[in-house]
């Protein structure tokens, strides 16, 4: 694992005091706090509407905040723009998987080294030569070297759902931001993905931060779990403090269940 | 697009198929009679115009609708150093496409910072304000009457020859550009054209990236249109123009989205009606609307497309799967 | 001197308004930047050379029946080009629908060229519409009075659909939010089809003021769209209002210009447009 | 016989491909906008140019041949103009190149006449610059240009009096040049003449409303508009109704195919220049033209650029038959002493400039009983001699084209 220099481990891995994000009349998040600890893999639930992408839209600078504070290993995000936010070594994918669809699995794979690498610019088609067999490794552990040679707009679902985690993980973030990795796969599929994701994030010592609707992932793979109501704060805990949770059973299990 | 899924020889070049074509585009200039070569002429250096507007289009997710900018600016700029400031001819070469780039950067940062139609917009305003001053700058620019006479038309060569200068030149850029496109720095375009919130989510921000695009492309658009400069020994605002701004984004539509080849297979078919359809069917541009109305309902990939199927027919490995 | 020339200036605003109203309807509702309105508005002054005199011409009646008519007939051909092709490339990428406009601008050209040659038509005014009301040293000439009312009377229609009607509502929702219109339970094709015929009627009018008003050839189409580019993006994409305050504007800035910057009104207009797309593009960013 | 036979056929497929190597007569390269902007103005030329080269040729031809004329389309375009022509000389071999219609394919035409050698006679585009700024042995104006224009419009603007001027030129060089010489010559014949104000519509503006309101509240005794087709067209259209022609003068180019198309709307009483109103040429030899040209296309009137088309055809046979061949040193020498009897009536040209002393006709509208259309009455003839501008200014303009 090579870590970016920005890692400070004396702080935490996320600290989110108070944050505020408005659209216009409607608030979503309203006063978020929220510690993450290095290493700590944590699931953030609640119901539609709560303010959980829009949380992870502002993390990723995505979205700029109309209040509060956010840190990442200590650094205080502003106003930065998402690259720049990347750059702090925050990872995240999206809600509707986003990929490079025209691109084949493996080019969509070769760009996701080649921005790991903090570059953009560069003439030397070597160096993608370079990155190709590191690439094509990464494709095995997701599984996608079957249809390497496809472009993504050919494959499926859930492959493309593998593939943008995957490439996320060649940036080589140090913080990872999920929103609903499992949204919209089949249910053998979706337990395949938490296993890889867990596997991973434990092996390269990642923070995690994870939204997702599929409860039983959420306790099988979370170490805490924050639940998120109204644009806030709901409720925080351990899988078993949380399910235990009269309040959160009433307002969220209770609900779906 | 057929060429980019294959494995083995996405990231290299066919050097048989380059030569090939090579040898027999200079033949082809050698055996012809005037008219042929001037026309082949043309093919080649729109081809190379197209293939750099094809760069921000397929590519960095740009669309410009002021490209003939560069293009003409690289014909003034060699014009009117030699004319106007007394420069050697090589430097004046040296020249326009430089001034191109130059325009490039200048007008390029300002539109990257807006996105999708409104950077389109505001590459037609550039547009018009550099007409318009190329147009009414009498003293400088020559008006609507041009400067010519400041290079000897085709350097003085036959057809011939000069047709095989500018194969050469065209097939270099044309050469460089694929390989930018493949290199590190062409991914990164392609990721931002494609998909800008994923690539900034990477750590590549829009704006440098597609900064980059556009002078790249306005600096081989300024080759192409200091190549014509020389052609013809001249320059008039027309190669400014919106005309030829409409010609380039046809051609590059004609030849197939998301290809390498669009300005190429472009440039020779639409030449092609222009040079010889023309002679017969004055109405040889609703021929190509209707062609541009088919490739939207039946081939998205244009003539590219068409060209790789045959391609995979022929070598025999068509896949269910393909379009 | 001044008043007179803001006046008129005004009077050529509300004349780009017409022009423009029909870019920027189907724009707000569809993202569709309909390359080929120059053409539909060349399409409606050779319709109008071509229909004015079977319609009891030399009357102020008969010249706007045959107008009218010609709106309708450029509406036709709107809703067929729509129907038939436009349709088909909603879900694809935008450069599709590029393209199909770019195909129907050559082909316009073309077919305008086949039909009416490539010389100048004009058609000529009826007389009671020639003259002019005085005011002190002041010309107000009726025909542009006529061309005012008319480009108000599409505005204050326009206003009255989009506020009263069912109809209006819809399409307020889909200039919002394009998903809206399928979630308020209505067919998506129908707002677009719809929009489309009316901007394209819109610029079949107005195309069919300027045949009586100036001098009509097939390069038409190429000078127009450019002026309808620039009063739509001064006014911001999609914004009926805008439009309406970037057409007076651009009128006055040229009537204005020509007095004090004679050679540069036009890139002081393009100039104007270009600050305009950065600015609002900075205020974006602000959010 | 077999091998004459074989030889035969080469020679017909060389002939085919490259174009035939003549024997007798003329051949001529025609380069002008048949499609494009200049495709309304100049399918007159060509009808005439057609008419012309059928009576010389039924007449015995020149030079012991026939006339060919080779038409090229330069779409009025200057890149396609210059490939044209390079392949009219290149391949056709032609002797003799004509046509040009707009000034940017006139100068994209004229170095390439220079480089080669072959006479190129222009006859329809006015610019000046081919013949003077850029002259050369080659090429020759066979019309008025625009500094001859200019001074023709400053002799009938002092001979009529007018002091108070608004000029409104088309930006660009033909518009700007004009309304120059016109200010600088009508200063020299009436210093008592002021230029109000100098209005400068762009090209292919149509809405020009803004541009007669400025103008007319100068209050001027005259406008000076120098403009063409759809911008005349709009300007008379759009006047009316502010009472242009009664509360001032007008005086603009008016050539014929602007009345054809406006018809009644063009009023009485506007002061018009033309460079070929056909209306206005009393000779036989005119008016035998205008009845065979209206026989051979429905009834159509020749344009302005069908007289000028028709007067370059028979200057160049009278040339080429003094002569005596199509050397293009021969044929200056010949021209150089030559007077022709033109439907414009006597013409010559002169070395200096190869600049044929053309006359400007001036006139005012009326409406006529004898055409669907108004033309001008009380034309008035302003012969090329008296416009043509001196040696001097020649070569100054010469000079400083050379400089850059």
């Amino acid at each position: 694992m090579n870590a970016p220099a920005t890692r400070n481990d004396g702080a935490a891995a996320l600290e989110v005091r108070g944050l505020v994000k408005r659209f216009g009349q409607f608030v979503a998040l309203d006063g978020v706090d929220l510690t993450v600890a290095p290493r700590e893999i944590r699931a953030v639930i609640g119901p539609n509407g709560a303010g959980k992408t829009t949380l992870i839209n502002v993390l990723g600078g995505q979205l700029v905040a109309d209040g509060g504070s956010v840190e990442v290993h200590g650094r205080r995000l502003g106003r930065q723009h998402p690259h720049q936010v990347a750059k702090l070594g925050v990872g995240r994918t999206f809600q509707i998987s986003s990929t490079f669809r025209r691109m084949t699995v493996l080019d969509n794979m070769l760009y996701a080294h080649h921005a790991g690498e903090r570059r953009w610019f560069g003439l030397d088609s070597s160096r993608l030569r370079r990155l190709r067999d590191p690439a094509l490794a990464d494709l095995e552990t997701i599984g996608l070297t079957h249809c390497a040679d496809q472009v993504v707009d050919d494959v499926s679902h859930g492959d493309r759902k593998r593939l943008e985690f995957g490439m996320v993980l060649a940036t080589r973030p140090t913080l990872l931001l999920l929103d609903e990795p499992t949204a919209g796969m089949g249910l053998g599929e979706r337990q395949e993905l938490i296993d890889l994701v867990l596997a991973v994030a434990r092996e390269r010592g990642l923070t995690l931060v994870f939204v997702e609707h599929d409860i039983d992932a959420v306790f099988r793979a979370a170490g805490s779990i924050t639940v998120m109501a109204l644009g806030r704060v709901f409720a925080e805990g351990t899988p078993d403090e949380i399910a235990s949770n009269a309040d959160v059973q009433e307002i969220y299990l209770g609900g779906r269940r | 697009m057929a060429a980019e899924r294959r494995r083995g020889d996405a990231w290299s070049i066919d050097w048989r198929l380059v030569a090939v074509a090579f040898v027999v585009v200079a033949v082809a200039l050698h055996l012809s009679p005037p008219l042929v070569a001037f026309a082949i002429i043309e093919v080649l250096i729109f081809a190379l115009y197209a293939s750099a507007l094809n760069l921000l289009l397929s590519y960095s997710g740009m669309v410009s609708f002021g490209h003939a900018v560069y293009f003409g600016l690289g014909a003034y700029g060699l014009a009117i150093t030699i004319a106007k400031f007394g420069w050697p001819i090589w430097a004046g070469i040296v020249a326009g496409p430089l001034v191109s780039a130059f325009f490039g950067l200048v007008y390029g940062a300002l539109c990257v910072q807006l996105t999708a139609i409104y950077a389109a917009m505001l590459t037609l305003a550039c547009a018009e304000i550099t007409f318009a001053v190329v147009f009414q700058w009498f003293d400088f620019t020559g008006g609507d009457s041009g400067i010519s006479g400041h290079v000897p038309a085709m350097l003085g060569l036959s057809p011939a020859w000069f047709g095989i200068v500018v194969l050469v030149v065209v097939t270099l850029c044309i050469l460089a550009l694929w390989r930018v496109v493949h290199a590190p720095l062409g991914l990164t375009i392609r990721a931002v054209g494609e998909n800008p919130v994923r690539a900034a989510a990477m750590g590549h921000g829009r704006k440098r990236v597609q900064l980059a695009a556009f002078v790249i492309s306005a600096f081989l658009s300024g080759v192409a249109g200091t190549l014509y400069g020389i052609f013809h020994g001249n320059v008039f605002p027309e190669y400014v123009g919106v005309l030829f701004t409409i010609d380039g984004l046809v051609m590059v539509l004609l030849g197939g989205l998301y290809s390498f080849g669009a300005g190429i297979y472009g440039a020779i078919v639409y030449k092609l009606l222009d040079n010889v359809m023309a002679h017969y069917f004055e109405y040889w541009q609703l021929v190509i609307g209707v062609i541009l109305v088919l490739v939207v309902l039946v081939s998205p990939a244009g003539i590219a497309g068409l060209v790789a199927r045959v391609v995979e027919l022929v070598r025999g490995r068509v896949r269910g799967s393909e379009t | 001197m001044l008043i007179v020339q803001i006046l008129q200036g005004l009077m050529e605003g509300v004349f780009l308004f017409l022009i423009a109203s029909g870019l920027t309807l189907i724009f707000g509702v569809s993202r569709i930047v309909n390359f080929a309105h120059g053409s539909f508005y060349m399409l409606g002054a050779f319709f109008t050379y071509q229909v004015h005199p079977w319609i009891a011409a030399g009357t102020p009646g008969g010249f706007f029946t045959s107008i009218l008519v010609c709106g309708v007939l450029v509406a036709v051909v709107g809703l067929a080009f729509e129907f038939f092709f436009l349709r088909r490339v909603y879900h694809a990428e935008e450069l599709m629908q590029l393209v199909l406009t770019l195909a129907a601008v050559l082909i316009i050209r073309d077919l305008t060229k086949f039909f009416w040659g490539l010389d100048d038509v004009t058609v000529a005014l009826p007389d009671d519409l020639s003259g002019a009301v005085i005011i002190g040293d002041m010309f107000l000439p009726t025909y542009q009075l006529a061309m005012v009312t008319v480009g108000v009377l599409v505005l204050v229609a326009l206003w009255a659909v989009l506020k009263f009607t069912r109809a209006g509502i819809v399409l307020r929702a889909a200039t919002d939010d394009r998903g809206m219109v399928a979630l308020l339970g209505i067919n998506q094709a129908h707002v677009f089809t719809a929009v489309f015929t009316v901007g394209s009627f819109l610029a079949g009018i107005a195309g069919g003021f300027a045949a009586a008003f100036e001098s009509v050839n097939y390069l038409l189409d190429a000078r127009v769209i450019v002026l309808a580019f620039i009063v739509v993006v001064i006014g911001g994409l999609g914004s009926l209002y805008g439009a309406l305050f970037a057409a007076l504007g651009v009128g006055v800035v040229k009537s204005l210009g020509l007095l004090w910057a004679p050679r540069l009104s036009m890139v002081i207009i393009f100039l104007l447009m270009a600050v305009v797309l950065l600015f609002r593009s900075l205020r974006r960013t602000g959010e | 016989m077999k091998k004459a036979i074989r030889n035969g056929a080469v020679f017909a497929a060389t002939a085919l491909l490259l174009g035939s190597a003549h024997a007798a007569g003329v051949k001529i390269g025609y380069v002008g906008g048949i499609s494009g902007a200049c495709g309304g103005l100049t399918h007159s030329a060509r009808k005439a140019m057609e008419i012309a080269q059928e009576e010389i040729n039924s007449a015995g031809g020149v030079l012991g041949g026939p006339i060919e004329i080779i038409w090229r389309d330069s779409k009025t375009k200057p890149d396609e103009g210059a490939k044209q022509t390079r392949d009219l000389i290149l391949s056709e071999e032609v002797d003799l190149l004509t046509g040009v219609c707009s000034s940017s394919v006139f100068m994209a035409i004229n170095p390439i006449a220079k480089q080669y050698e072959v006479p190129l006679f222009s006859a329809i585009s006015g610019t000046h610059k081919a013949t003077i700024d850029f002259g050369h042995p080659f090429v020759v104006q066979t019309q008025p240009h625009t500094l001859m224009e200019g001074k023709a419009l400053a002799e009938y603007v002092a001979r009529k009096g007018w002091n108070n001027i608004v000029t409104m030129g088309l930006d660009y060089e033909w518009g700007r040049t004009t309304v120059k010489v016109f200010t600088e010559e009508l200063a020299k014949l009436n210093p008592d003449a002021k230029i109000a104000r100098q209005l400068w519509p762009r090209i292919g503006e149509t809405n020009l409303t803004s541009y007669i309101t400025a103008a007319l509240a100068d209050k001027p005794d005259l406008i000076m508009a120098v403009m063409f087709g759809s911008g005349t067209n709009s300007l008379i259209k759009q006047g009316k109704a502010y009472g242009l022609l009664q509360r001032t003068e007008l005086l603009t180019f008016l050539s014929t195919e602007s009345y054809m198309s406006l018809g009644k709307d063009v009023p009485d009483g506007v002061h018009g220049w033309a460079r070929g109103p056909f209306y206005a040429l009393t000779t036989d030899a005119a008016k035998a033209f205008v009845a065979k040209y209206r026989a051979a296309h429905d009834g159509e009137y020749p344009n302005d650029w069908g007289i000028l088309g028709y007067d370059v055809m028979y200057i160049i046979a009278g040339a080429l038959e003094k002569a005596g061949s199509t050397d293009p040193a021969a044929l200056r020498e010949a021209l150089g002493g030559m007077t022709f009897d033109t439907l414009r009536g006597e013409m010559g040209m002169r070395t200096i400039d190869n600049t044929f002393n053309a006359p400007s006709f001036i006139g005012v509208t009326k409406m006529s009983d004898e055409y669907p259309f108004p033309v001008m009455t009380d034309v008035n003839v302003i012969p090329g001699d008296v416009t043509l501008p001196d040696e001097a200014t020649v070569n100054a303009l010469r000079e400083a084209a050379a400089k850059g």
